[in-house]
């Protein structure tokens, strides 16, 4: 009855969402409006996502929160496309190496250990992530920082003030210094990191030493627009910082 | 996990449920249907269709039936065709259906038994060494552990449904369920080919069985795990689906006459005479069957009603017996389709599937997520699935339907399908042991229940046995549903076979699944 | 700390989804992409998203559902508005009463038994939508139309045809006939009941009956769109739609 | 469902315990901290703040602190100031911390201690008849069944928590929780008033106890049903916040001098001294508190380190013994951690769960939902709490905070809380009383689970037993977290007491609770 050929590809460069079908758009959302549940909220709801740009909006569950709110859930068939062949991210641009290469490379390109200071700072208190990447024993068993024998690893824990961080990386010579941070409500983290990088511009330093930062909410994106050299997020290990602060350090010590 | 209960009550429900089947089997071993007959035909290999898009083995079928020569067998009168015009089986098929076949020209009837008989047992030496070969990849490449992730796929479109299908083998599923397109059940003939316009369901074809097949035969490979693939064979054309199933590689079917005739209003005579032909089938070619009686507690309340689940059981083990079935074949279908707001509903669940463990040791059952109390609230219908999950595992079901959090909604999105994996996952490994450690109180709720429900089959069975099948559907034991023996779809294609009836198909299965020696 | 009166309450003319503060616009997405996980695919989500005037595009969740597509769980912060005060849903106007006094109401107004014919129609094959609202048991302790002492309540059950339906209701003097419709997909639905007003169109017969359809994905206003009299949903009974057909009757009696 | 373990191991585990408690009992009986001294000061009705947004009961003992006389206790000089200035509590109070009250007039010390004693005497009656009234309440309306569902509501705002937590009552939760602001637990007073400026909480200060209480109370009215209110007093203002909670009417007290230690690094010596005369206060005021031993499974692993949190369990209700509290005041916390990979993880967590249960038969447990394997999958969380609701209702855990599908990624939204609701009540309802009738395996991976979780806790308070808990807790014993005796915030605010050291306060509560006979 058909003559299709098999498999469909879908258009690159018009990406839309995939619900059964190939490009027939669909979403799935939920939301709450601060409005008793009836016809009106059930038509609000509607409107709300049709202006979204979502056709065919269907409300598939409208429950009552308590009587002044409900709580929608909805699909609906996005109209918009996004061109994916024309979407650039741009990476750090490094090698995810094992430990032992790490500690080769480190030791044929420098000849010494190099020195990373570490991190939970501000108010946050999530100690979790920079431990996973910098304690002995790491995470998901991949083996952190603490573990390398060419890397002299100092993890300061939570709730550092910035001042006390960059005090240390100077006390200790640091290669580098890795941040974490968790808690992003009312954007603290961007203002914990921003005056990471303005203490270490006004100390001179912000050349010197290789500054990243991690969290599961970080990205690439957002660390070097901060001004950190790479950011980090969910699923990384102490083999890709690593790896990245040895070859950033080659990088620049060659660009000299 | 064992909960005390008795067993010569179990052995009680077998004998009832054995004199419930007597009458019916001795009814369609003296009479045939239009789609036995086409199965037949499907299995000398007869394919394909005319111009206007109708299957051949239906033009034959309708071309003899118009003739009244029906009734002894399209069998017979396929070979009759091969002497008559020398053509090869599809030709002389065609040939017969044009009405370019004397019916009359005098062949002698040993000549036609003969080419009947050496055709069929050829052909069916052939597809029992397909399925062996079959049986050998699954046992290289094995089956994941059970119970085994069934999965569906239901887009309308094959082309659709291939990509979406391998996507869930990657993501963990066991088992491919190709749904069926909205009413396919009620027309009297299987599309032929690849199709992509199906409503709720994509049409079961021959050729959309292949492309699925050989996609999943690829990624099993790709995965070193053997997919499973299994369609609906209930409905008007039960029999000829098997055929093709079996020919196409297909490892289950869902396949029960009692569905057809109370969810789809098929005749009961019509439907128990093809169910007869497609268990032979299904019987010699290894291929499990899958029951339907989960859907009956979506009619009917699960409290009230669970006692019918097994009672319906029971009866059908019977006649996948009949058709010479062994247990580890016998999918026998219930659910999880408690109201999710009964008070200690979970015991409710687990005694109901425990006890149908316990009563079918062998047999690899079909476990139904909850579908009728799903709403649109997609959260609370994970967390729903999540308990069915876990029931699933600690009373060691099967055949493990994948509940689907937008059930209410629409067939599953490719994305639906990969969540509802990751929670059946997480529960079968998060509770895997759990099952064989656990026991309840002696005089709990739990096993009350279980005993409960037993009895309560049991007084069912006898019912209908006082009353006989026929009638106490026609009452509406089953689903809360009433159907006459006279209504229903179908029921004109049923017909009585002659003294001289030939099927050398059926009587070679029949023989195969020592059907005879239980007589 | 603060002078904030509280509670707080919404600008009705101008409302939004709500978080956990007033106004936040926050909305939950998920939908899938037909591309591999990766930062580009996660870039191309946000866009997206952005495309529907979210602002704030986070992905929570980005999971390979295989190597050729991505599942996204996102949030995002609406800032279109839907003014709730300017909604008006057209609702059947009539009042629910109970069992007892439609049967009372039936009984004064027109002195004989109401004949109401109903059925899912097309290839549907859900009966337990018709079957709740017509057959004795009823649903949720809400008796069925069969139970009603003035009403001669025939349900034909499922897959029943239109033409099957309308040679019944003539055959019967039907008084209403009421549908049930479940399966939507690829808008079944909307061609079996346009169907059906079709052909009580051509029988002269539109104006004789109520005609009222149920239904999980039915709306009031797509009923009425269709041409039927009324459209019911999930939560419906049968004292809503016995109300409804008595009231109407006696509306379109009243009106000649 | 019990598990058999040996109750002679559990009883050796609370000597062990007691013997670990011991110095650290000895230390802050002879002790006292700049947050004790505040809390007096807020039992007398030393309240608000100077014009720089300052407590008063901060720069009264900052004043005195800076003249080295805080060592007599700071009741002590509140009653001079106020027999020195012939005016209010408050006033006095004021007076004191500007300066203007001389500290070396000649006021006879029986005379000042009368004063101490006489309104130490009369507000606590006070205080203890509203709390009698408040229980009062609490019986008229009942509070719901349990596990108790406790919610939290974290904006920041208290304007925006209130109606999220009042519809969160309406929709059945049986405890508030306002989470406080990131960081507040390091700051060294209470800010004041209502405020709307938290992050990831809301400040708990007098004022918004308040207004929560005040809501709460209506809608509990309106309901029919109490709801309880809950807040932290973990941190560097300990006893100060629960003589807040227990004026304005709380419930319960997140307290738990561990916690801070180990997550705040505050001092050890500060905050136990603190937490013993905070729950003097509780014992007296029937506040529950809620210990943090679920937190060490968010550092270290839950597998490994299950026994850690029994071992601080035990030394947790002996701190609490040692103000006098009864069992049935304390909520020792644990928490449903396990990874959701590991096999068998639900029979894991059945084990612990119900280990403790047992352990600690008449504690109101606080058990805590999944949050550390949490992801940003929100619909994969919903499914993992559905397991987390079961096991909690099986083994008769009592305050149950209730997991939201939202932990990986912002303090919960109304919606948010809503649907972690409607989850819970399913499996509360759907499972209700199997847990009365499921039993393990005599030697199953259940209870051997548990028979080797309470063995390494004895083994564990053996080892913290020989060197000391001071010592141990600098090695690291407790969730991976190594703390030095004199590291951490707030060692600065311990201080010795003088021989004359004045506490009325104190010293009344100790009699209360019959502390004093317990020596
Ligand atoms: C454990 C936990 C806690 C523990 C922390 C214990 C400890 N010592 O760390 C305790 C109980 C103390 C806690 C307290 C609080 N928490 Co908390 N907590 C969590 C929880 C459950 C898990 C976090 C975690 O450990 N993840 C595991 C680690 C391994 O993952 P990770 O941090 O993402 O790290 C990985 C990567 O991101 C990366 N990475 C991280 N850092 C770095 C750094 C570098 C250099 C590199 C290369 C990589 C890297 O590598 C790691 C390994 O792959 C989350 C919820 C959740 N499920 O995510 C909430 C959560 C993070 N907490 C939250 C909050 C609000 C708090 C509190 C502020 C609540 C309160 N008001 O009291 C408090 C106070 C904390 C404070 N001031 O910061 C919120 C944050 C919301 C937000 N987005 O702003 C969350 C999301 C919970 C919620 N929904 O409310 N919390
Ligand atoms: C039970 C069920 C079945 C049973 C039906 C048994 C029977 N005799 O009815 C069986 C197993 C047979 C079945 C089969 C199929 N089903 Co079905 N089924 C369901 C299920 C699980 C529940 C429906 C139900 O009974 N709800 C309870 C009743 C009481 O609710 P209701 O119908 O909404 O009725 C209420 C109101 O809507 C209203 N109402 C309804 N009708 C009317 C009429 C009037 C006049 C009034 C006033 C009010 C009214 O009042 C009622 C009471 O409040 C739904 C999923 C779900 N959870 O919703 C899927 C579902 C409806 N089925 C679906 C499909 C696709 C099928 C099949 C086509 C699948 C297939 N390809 O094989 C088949 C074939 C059916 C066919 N040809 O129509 C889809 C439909 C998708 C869509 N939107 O198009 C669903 C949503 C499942 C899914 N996600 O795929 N199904
Ligand atoms: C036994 C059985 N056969 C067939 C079907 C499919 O029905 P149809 O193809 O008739 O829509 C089902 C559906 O649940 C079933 O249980
Ligand atoms: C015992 C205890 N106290 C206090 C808190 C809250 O911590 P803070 O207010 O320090 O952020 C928690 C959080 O889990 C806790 O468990």
């Amino acid at each position: 009855m058909s003559n299709q050929t098999y498999p469909r590809k879908p258009d690159l460069t018009k990406i839309r969402p995939y619900g059964d079908t190939l490009d027939d758009g669909k979403v799935q959302l939920s939301f709450t409006l601060p409005v008793p549940a009836g016809p009106e909220a059930y038509e609000a709801a509607k409107r709300l996502v049709l202006m979204m740009g979502l056709e065919d909006p269907s409300v598939v569950s409208m429950q009552a929160v308590d009587p002044t709110m409900t709580f929608f859930i909805m699909y609906g068939a996005c109209t918009k496309t996004v061109d994916y062949t024309s979407i650039y991210v741009p990476r750090s641009e490094f090698t995810v190496m094992e430990m032992g290469e790490v500690d080769d490379l480190i030791e044929t390109e420098f000849g010494r250990e190099l020195t990373i200071v570490g991190a939970c700072t501000g108010t946050d208190a999530h100690t979790v992530g920079i431990d996973a990447i910098m304690n002995m024993k790491g995470f998901n068993g991949h083996y952190g920082l603490e573990r390398y024998r060419m890397i002299n690893a100092i993890n300061m824990g939570a709730q550092v003030p910035n001042e006390v961080l960059v005090a240390r990386a100077i006390e200790e010579k640091a290669d580098a210094i890795l941040v974490s941070q968790v808690v992003t409500q009312k954007n603290l983290h961007i203002m914990t990191l921003t005056n990471l990088i303005e203490i270490l511009e006004a100390e001179g330093l912000r050349g010197k030493m290789v500054v990243a930062v991690g969290g599961p909410r970080i990205t690439h994106d957002l660390a070097t627009e901060l001004g950190f050299d790479a950011g980090f997020s969910v699923g990384s290990y102490a083999e890709d910082v690593a790896s990245f602060v040895v070859q950033e350090l080659i990088r620049r010590r060659d660009a000299q | 996990m064992q909960i005390t209960i008795d067993t010569a009550k179990v052995a009680y429900g077998r004998e009832l449920a054995s004199r419930i089947a007597k009458p019916m089997l001795d009814y369609f071993r003296s009479h045939s249907t239009l789609a036995t007959e086409r199965a037949a035909l499907r299995l000398y290999g007869v394919d394909g269709v005319d111009d206007a898009g109708v299957p051949w083995p239906n033009r034959v079928v309708d071309a003899l039936a118009a003739q009244d020569k029906l009734n002894r067998g399209a069998s017979y009168w396929l070979g009759h065709a091969a002497i008559a015009t020398g053509k090869s089986t599809q030709d002389a098929a065609i040939a017969l259906a044009e009405g370019q076949v004397d019916l009359d020209a005098p062949i002698p009837e040993r000549e036609i038994t003969a080419w009947a008989d050496a055709t069929a047992e050829r052909l069916l030496n052939e597809l029992l060494a397909k399925r062996r070969e079959r049986k050998a990849t699954r046992d290289r490449l094995n089956v994941g552990p059970k119970p085994w992730r069934y999965l569906i796929v239901a887009t309308g479109n094959i082309y659709e449904d291939v990509p979406q299908a391998v996507a869930a083998a990657r993501a963990g599923a066991d088992i491919i369920a190709v749904i069926r397109s909205t009413g396919q059940s009620l027309i009297d003939f299987v599309p032929y080919g690849t199709t992509t316009e199906g409503t709720g369901g994509t049409y079961a074809t021959g050729g959309n069985f292949k492309l699925m097949r050989e996609a999943l035969d690829e990624v099993g490979e790709e995965l070193g795990r053997y997919i499973q693939l299994t369609n609906y064979a209930s409905g008007l054309c039960m029999p000829e689906i098997t055929a093709l199933a079996a020919q196409e590689g297909l490892d289950m079917l869902l396949n029960d006459a009692m569905y057809g005739i109370l969810f789809r209003d098929i005749n009961i005579f019509r439907t128990l005479c093809d169910q007869y032909f497609s268990r032979l089938i299904c019987g010699a070619t290894d291929i499990i069957i899958n029951t339907g009686e989960d859907n009956y507690l979506t009619t009917a309340d699960a409290f009230e009603q669970g006692h019918t689940v097994l009672a319906s059981q029971f009866i059908n083990e019977n006649f996948a017996l009949a058709a010479g079935m062994p247990p580890r074949l016998m999918g026998l279908g219930h659910a999880f389709e408690m109201n999710p707001r009964t008070e200690n509903g979970l015991m409710y669940e687990i005694a109901m599937a425990q006890l149908v463990r316990q009563v079918f040791p062998e047999a690899p059952l079909k476990y139904m997520p909850p579908t009728k109390h799903i709403t649109g609230d997609i959260f609370q219908a994970h967390a729903h699935n999540a308990l069915f999950n876990l029931v699933s595992v600690l009373t060691h079901q099967e055949i493990h339907l994948i509940g689907i959090l937008t059930e209410a909604i629409h067939t599953p999105f490719a994305s639906d399908r990969f969540m509802a994996l990751t929670n059946t996952n997480y529960v079968f490994n998060y509770a895997k042991d759990m099952g064989a450690e656990l026991d309840f109180k002696e005089d709990g709720i739990v096993a009350n229940r279980a005993r409960e429900v037993l009895d309560r089959s049991i007084e069912l069975l006898e019912e209908v046995d006082r009353m006989g099948l026929v009638e106490a559907i026609g009452k509406g034991v089953f689903a809360d549903v009433k159907r006459a023996p006279d209504g229903g779809k179908g029921y004109h294609g049923v017909f009585a076979r002659s003294a001289d009836y030939l099927n050398p198909f059926m009587t070679r299965l029949e023989r195969l699944n020592h059907v005879e020696a239980m007589r």
